[in-house]
């Protein structure tokens, strides 16, 4: 049964891809719901595959094969071939697992949008250029998953494409991935120079002998800029809050589930490159922090409910990236699983506020709507705790597990674990904020505002997640290291950062990191139970500084300062002052410049025919000179 | 001893000849001096005992252009006599200057010239008496140069044609 | 005996009062005439050559130049006569419309 | 075989000029059909096409025989890509000049017999008959943008016509000199490419020679500081003129480059590696840059031409195999995705009557069909993976990094602004809500819809599965690379050569 499924694997992507297709062709003309209902058929499908084929894994005893479907571009080594390892098995799990709850959710959210079923094209279709990136044998194809996705974001991300402001951030979110890609091309031409393939297989078990620490170095830190590009870390996260403007249910999947996770991934699949560059492994840790940190200080003073979560996803990938980066790997890809399950929850959960709030965002126009939402609002309530680590929900234990990595790495990973810790605190900060705003004080709606539950098929989903949030952390308990046990194969070339041992040292940490998140949530509690006016003036009081958090630190109009108008006036200067003036006036300067010689010699045509008898005459004489002097 | 006084006199009257030409203000003057400067030409001719050529000469240039030339002068009317004044100030100098600079080239030549051009210039062979009759000039016409014979037949068929298009009047009411 | 040399020398003065005389004057006849006198001082070189060189060739290529002068004078006279009925002036000045 | 490839197309001329000139509904459909002819006779031979190096097909009449001029024709890996696409798109961009009513007749003759030059370049061996052919195409291509362009036509045909021909006057002058430099050598002249391959010409006069050729072929290509002539004969050309001016003719000059330079000059070639390769990433970047702030649509999807071009020379002069072979792809790649542009700005063109993209917005809403199409297309051209652009593009990058690692970072960058300028301008034509004439634009008529299709699927299978293409171009691009090497004392630095590829098969 399981090599069945292993040799019908090219179904995982096969089938939301035949989905895409199939509704791009008829979809358009079926009745609303069955385009949705046979979407989250075609990924649950290739979710049971997934699962089917990674049973070998959960025994412990299956091993990575590779399926080759056709030779892509053999001059470079690139197959369009298929790597089954734990590492791309669990991440298939989490894409089509979450994926699949976020299609029924879209089913109810989508209702009545007269697009309903492009929507769903556009969702399989990332679906399935997701796996691709997951699925890939080699870094071509990889590439090739990775840039499919950023359609797809574009696509979705401008869905509702009448909205210039949806439009422009599309084009944002896609230039700014491509400058990511554009790191990702050249390093990949540095790999193809070293190893000459793109292969999996060619690279890493010969990356020690081929690779300098130079060339590693350079290749990690490339590899870093595409990340930060795909996961909107510190240089290229701009995109991914503009990006709130398509729907929220692509907010969930992929900008906080799956896609955004693809920069981890590719840290953690490319480890061996990175076992050779301290440096490379410092600076993504760095990088990391610094970002978890500035997004966090942002989240706080947001007051739209999905830049909130927007904000929040770049803070949680800060810290994936300083997990990858302390080559704490399992502790990354653990937190990466446990984030998707409850950023998915927050962001479903935000979805159906907003659904219920006929499309109000604004947290300061909610409150109090825990009785009007019950079940939306306990999940996103259990998320927040989550969020924040309290024991026993996901959340805790995926953090503790980093935050213990950092720890015990020591040295300048020290520091990066008190940023951590303090990251932790602000974010049970503006998650708690944000929950109170939202659910609980005394209600802030406008007189047309109505809220109701939303209905079964968008609640189920989020219970679903829920449970799984309560559920997910006991996957990798320092007691049982399942997860540990589970990734084995894929980073035994690998050395691994793990949490200090023994009870003690756990106890120790589980005790610093609850504490961090019980401060954040207590402040927030108790700061925003009371009416608006108070926390609004609280919120005056911390002002320079907050208002700098609330406008992101300008760093939108810096870029467009620094980058945009430049190359604008750049672009422009090149098409109508060099291009047109001075090479197409090159050009026509020959033509005049022949004009103008024809001009002067037409003066010599008087129409005298003396003039013409002295000119023959002088011609002859010089000829008859010419001739005596040279006595020809 | 004859032939060096002929040769002075026909230069003479040649010369006089080319500048009344160039010099008189009426066209009738220049067409005699013309004639005058054939008719020495050809007594050179016969001092080289050119005969034919010299016969030639006389007969249909001094005959034919010459009255041809008189006859379109009395057609234009002999009165017209050109305005004094230059049109091209700029034709008066640059002439002048060739004029000294030839006159200076030609001068030079005869006075220093060795004649290297003219390669058998020093010793002069007498010429036969037959040598400049018909039959001497005919025999290489008709053999040697007989396609530029038929060339300048051509020519001449075609001139008198264009000349009767040319000149035609058309009587146009 | 007077050297060819000498006859050559009074061919170049015909020839060059010719050439002045076709840049001076203005009347078309008389530039004519010029022309004339030109291609008689081309003759005599050519016969004094002749004579020098001993070869009859001389004396043939005068015919041709004849030829040529002739047909040359007929053609020349028909414009000017044409041109004349048009303009009433033998004037090369003023027939300058094929300015370029 | 080949020989009735190129005259098919002059016969199918001479059949169009037998119809009476005012019955105006037959002339192009008949020109399509007679058309179509060529394009089966071409998918034949590319089916009969075996992946070996070497000329195939070959045709040897000799012509005239004291100067060594022969009727010589042969298709190897590197023409025959290019046959097919000159074959497919003519057909295409035919059908879709329903627009032109005066003179019909003369267009679809003229644009035939540009055609036959098309084809006999692309197949001619012998340079004399290459150099008739590449003059051949020029007239009636002249006629199609002097007489059926927009506005400024006659400014652009003109400026066109003369700045090839002044390339192709030097082309003329070295190819006269290669043929006399073989007759000295050899006794008798000969213009065959096998003969005057193995001249052995002084270091002066082979780069002499190679910058002659190097010239001609930039102008064509266009290359850098040759360019300013393209944006010009695009805008103003007609819809079939601007796709086969961008599907083949501009392809011609790096073919030229491929064929000529390289196998005739191969340390010439060796030694302007790097001029060469600076000037085609500057025409990269620079054709980007201007391209973004274009207002016209065709001028901006003309610049972009520059800047894919740019990567086609840089393929062929960084001399390792991936970039022979994305050369040789992009040739086929570009000729699809911006051919199949233009028609969309034609279809554009037919109904709005403006190229502004200023005037135009919100076409999404009223025309879907239109907008997917252009999206696809716009997406190919990017370089999207899964698509043919992507194909070429990553192998020249990849494969030019040994040789060029600066240049092809350089060129990377391209990809970027790729992304900005197209991007840009499908979000002011496309999004936002449409107003005034945009509002009421016709979608995609069934006919335009048949036209696009098979570029789409092309588009598709050479992104999904090149090696139907690949598998044919390595053996003949090997070949030159191995000549290259041979003549001269270049190696190619490591992963450059197939041969020490790892392919994971053989582990």
């Amino acid at each position: 049964m399981t090599d069945l499924a292993i040799d019908l694997l090219w179904l995982v992507i096969l089938l939301p891809l035949a989905g895409a297709l199939f509704l791009h062709f008829v979809g358009q003309r079926l009745p609303e719901p069955m385009a949705g209902l046979l979407a989250s058929a075609a990924i649950g499908l290739s979710f049971l595959v997934g699962l089917v084929g990674a049973f070998p894994f959960f025994q412990g005893d299956g091993e990575a094969t590779t399926i080759l479907l056709w030779s892509w571009m053999p001059a470079i080594g690139a197959n369009l071939e298929l790597l089954w390892d734990p590492l791309s098995a669990l991440m298939t799990l989490i894409v089509t697992g979450v994926g699949f709850l976020i299609h029924v959710f879209a089913i109810g959210y989508m209702h009545g949008d007269e697009r309903f079923g492009r929507f769903f094209v556009n969702l399989n279709l990332f679906a399935a250029s997701m796996l691709t990136l997951v699925l890939a044998g080699n870094y071509a194809m990889l590439f090739l998953g990775w840039e499919l996705v950023g359609l797809c974001s574009y696509l979705l991300i401008g869905f509702w494409f009448t909205r210039d402001s949806a439009a422009g951030a599309a084009k944002k979110a896609f230039v700014v991935n491509r400058i990511g890609d554009f790191g990702m091309m050249v390093a990949l031409m540095l790999v193809f120079a070293a190893f000459g393939t793109l292969s999996y297989a060619g690279i890493f078990d010969r990356a020690g002998e081929v690779l300098t620490t130079g060339v590693a170095t350079a290749i990690g830190l490339l590899f870093l800029l595409a990340a930060a590009g795909k996961s909107a870390q510190i240089p290229l996260y701009v995109w991914l809050p503009d990006a709130m403007e398509g729907p929220t249910p692509v907010s969930a999947l992929i900008h906080a589930a799956t896609m955004v996770t693809a920069g981890v991934y590719l840290v953690a699949r490319s480890a061996a490159i990175f076992e050779l560059s301290p440096t490379a492994q410092v600076t993504v840790a760095t990088i990391g922090a610094a970002t978890a940190l500035w997004a966090a200080s942002i989240a706080i003073a947001q007051y739209d409910i999905k830049k909130v979560l927007a904000y929040s996803t770049i803070s949680q990938l800060g810290y994936m990236f300083m997990a990858v980066g302390a080559t704490a790997y399992v502790a990354g890809i653990f937190h990466l699983m446990t984030h998707a399950f409850f950023k998915a929850l927050l962001f479903l959960g935000a979805g159906s506020v907003i659904h219920a709030m006929s499309d109000e965002q604004d947290m300061r126009k909610m409150g109090g709507l825990l009785s009007k939402m019950p079940v939306t609002g306990v999940t996103m309530g259990i998320a927040t705790l989550a969020i924040a680590g309290v024991p026993p929900l996901a959340g805790f234990w995926s953090k503790d597990e980093i935050l213990g990595s950092l720890f015990a790495r020591g040295g300048w990973y020290g520091v990066l674990w008190v940023v951590g810790l303090l990251t932790a605190a602000m974010t049970a900060f503006y998650m708690t904020r944000q929950w109170v705003m939202v659910f609980w004080g005394e209600p802030r709606w406008s007189e047309d505002a109505h809220p109701h539950e939303s209905p079964g098929m968008m609640t189920l989903p989020l219970i679903a997640l829920a449970a799984l949030t309560v559920v997910g952390g006991f996957v990798n308990t320092p007691f049982r290291f399942t997860l540990e046990h589970f990734l084995e194969p894929v980073f035994e070339g690998v050395s691994m950062q793990h949490p200090p041992e023994g009870w003690g040292m756990f106890a120790l940490m589980a005790g610093i990191s609850v504490f961090a998140g019980l401060v954040g949530l207590a402040a927030a509690g108790l700061a925003y139970r009371r009416p608006m006016e108070d926390w609004a003036e609280f919120e005056q009081g911390l002002q320079p500084v907050w208002g700098w958090w609330e406008q992101a630190y300008r760093v939108d109009d810096f870029y467009n300062v620094t980058v945009v108008q430049p190359g604008k006036k750049a672009a422009e200067a090149a098409a109508f002052s060099v291009d047109l003036p001075v090479i197409d006036g090159a050009v026509n300067g020959v033509g005049r410049l022949a004009r103008g010689i024809g001009e002067r010699v037409r003066v010599l045509q008087t129409g005298q025919v003396r003039n013409y008898a002295a000119l023959l005459f002088a011609g002859a004489i010089a000829l008859v000179v010419w001739l005596a002097v040279t006595g020809a | 001893m004859v032939e060096a006084v002929l040769f002075v006199l026909m230069a003479v009257a040649a010369l006089t000849g080319a500048v009344t030409v160039v010099l008189a203000r009426n066209p009738i003057y220049s067409a005699i001096g013309l004639l005058g400067t054939l008719f020495s030409v050809a007594v050179i001719y016969v001092v080289h005992l050119a005969h034919l050529v010299a016969a030639v000469q006389v007969i249909v240039y001094a005959g034919a252009v010459l009255t041809l030339f008189l006859f379109v002068i009395m057609l234009i009317g002999v009165d017209k006599s050109e305005r004094r004044i230059e049109t091209l100030p700029s034709q008066r100098i640059g002439v002048g200057a060739i004029a000294i600079l030839l006159i200076a080239g030609v001068v030079a030549i005869t006075v220093f010239g060795n004649f290297e051009w003219v390669p058998a210039a020093a010793s002069v062979i007498d010429l036969d008496a037959t040598n400049g009759t018909v039959a001497a000039v005919a025999e290489p016409m008709f053999t040697d140069w007989v396609l530029a014979f038929e060339a300048t037949a051509l020519l001449l068929t075609i001139g008198a044609a264009g000349a009767v298009a040319l000149a035609h009047y058309r009587r146009r009411n | 005996m007077v050297a060819p040399g000498w006859y050559m020398a009074l061919a170049a003065a015909l020839f060059l009062v010719g050439a002045l005389g076709l840049l001076i004057r203005r009347n078309a006849l008389v530039m004519f005439m010029c022309i004339e006198l030109m291609l008689n001082a081309v003759n005599l070189t050519l016969v004094a050559a002749g004579r020098a060189l001993n070869d009859i060739n001389g004396q043939v290529a005068v015919f041709f130049i004849l030829v040529v002068a002739a047909a040359e004078v007929v053609v020349g006279l028909a414009i000017i006569v044409s041109i004349f009925r048009l303009r009433s002036t033998a004037s090369v000045d003023e027939l300058s419309e094929m300015k370029g | 075989m080949l020989t009735a490839l190129v005259l098919m197309p002059v016969v199918a001329a001479l059949v169009v000029l037998a119809v009476p000139r005012k019955r105006h509904e037959i002339h192009l459909p008949l020109g399509v059909v007679l058309s179509l002819a060529p394009l089966g006779l071409a998918a034949y031979l590319f089916w009969q096409f075996e992946p070996v190096a070497g000329m195939q097909f070959v045709v040897d009449v000799p012509w005239y025989e004291p100067w060594g001029i022969g009727w010589r024709l042969g298709m190897d890996g590197i023409s025959m890509p290019m046959v097919v696409l000159t074959a497919l798109l003519v057909p295409i961009a035919l059908g879709a000049s329903t627009a032109i009513t005066k003179r019909t007749r003369e267009f679809v003759v003229l644009t035939l017999l540009l055609e036959a030059g098309m084809l006999g370049a692309f197949v001619a061996t012998d340079l004399f008959l290459f150099f008739v052919f590449f003059e051949a195409m020029l007239i009636p291509m002249y006629f199609i943008i002097g007489v059926w362009g927009s506005d400024r036509r006659i400014y652009a045909a003109f400026k066109f016509f003369v700045y090839t021909f002044f390339g192709s006057a030097l082309m003329l002058a070295s190819i006269i000199a290669m043929a006399v430099i073989h007759s000295s050598q050899t006794g008798a002249a000969s213009f065959a490419l096998s003969d005057l391959a193995n001249l052995d010409l002084t270091m002066g006069a082979e780069r002499l020679l190679f910058a002659a050729f190097a010239i001609a072929f930039a102008v064509k290509v266009p290359i850098f500081p040759l360019h300013t002539w393209l944006p010009d004969a695009h805008t103003e050309a007609p819809t079939a003129g601007s796709v086969l001016l961008a599907g083949v003719l501009l392809k011609l000059g790096t073919y030229g480059l491929m064929r000529f330079n390289l196998t005739l000059f191969p340390q010439a070639s060796v030694d302007a590696v790097w001029i060469m390769g600076a000037l085609a990433v500057i025409g990269v970047i620079y054709g980007a840059v201007v391209a973004i702030v274009q207002p016209d649509l065709k001028r901006l999807v003309a610049y972009s031409s520059v800047s894919h071009l740019g990567f086609i020379v840089l393929g062929i002069f960084a001399l390792t195999s991936a970039s022979l072979q994305g050369a040789v792809i992009q040739n086929v790649n570009h000729g699809l995705t911006t051919g199949a542009l233009f028609l969309l700005v034609g279809m554009i063109y037919d109904r709005r009557h403006t190229k502004a993209i200023a005037e135009l917005g919100g076409l999404q809403k009223s025309g879907p069909m239109l907008a997917g199409f252009f999206l696809f297309m716009t997406f190919a051209s990017i370089g999207l993976p899964g698509l043919n652009g992507f194909v070429g593009e990553f192998l020249v990058v990849i494969g030019s990094f040994p040789t060029l690692p600066s240049l092809a970072v350089l060129a990377a960058i391209g990809v970027i602004l790729a992304a900005v300028y197209l991007l840009w301008a499908y979000q002011r034509v496309f999004h936002g809500i449409p107003e005034g004439e945009n509002a009421t634009f016709p979608d995609l008529t069934p006919r335009e819809i048949a036209l696009l299709a098979p570029l789409v699927a092309l588009v598709l299978l050479i992104g999904l599965y090149p090696n139907i293409l690949l598998d044919r171009i390595a053996p003949s691009t090997e070949a030159v690379l191995d000549q290259v090497q041979a003549v001269t004392d270049y190696e190619v630095p490591y992963p450059g050569r197939l041969v020490d590829v790892f392919i994971p098969g053989e582990g």
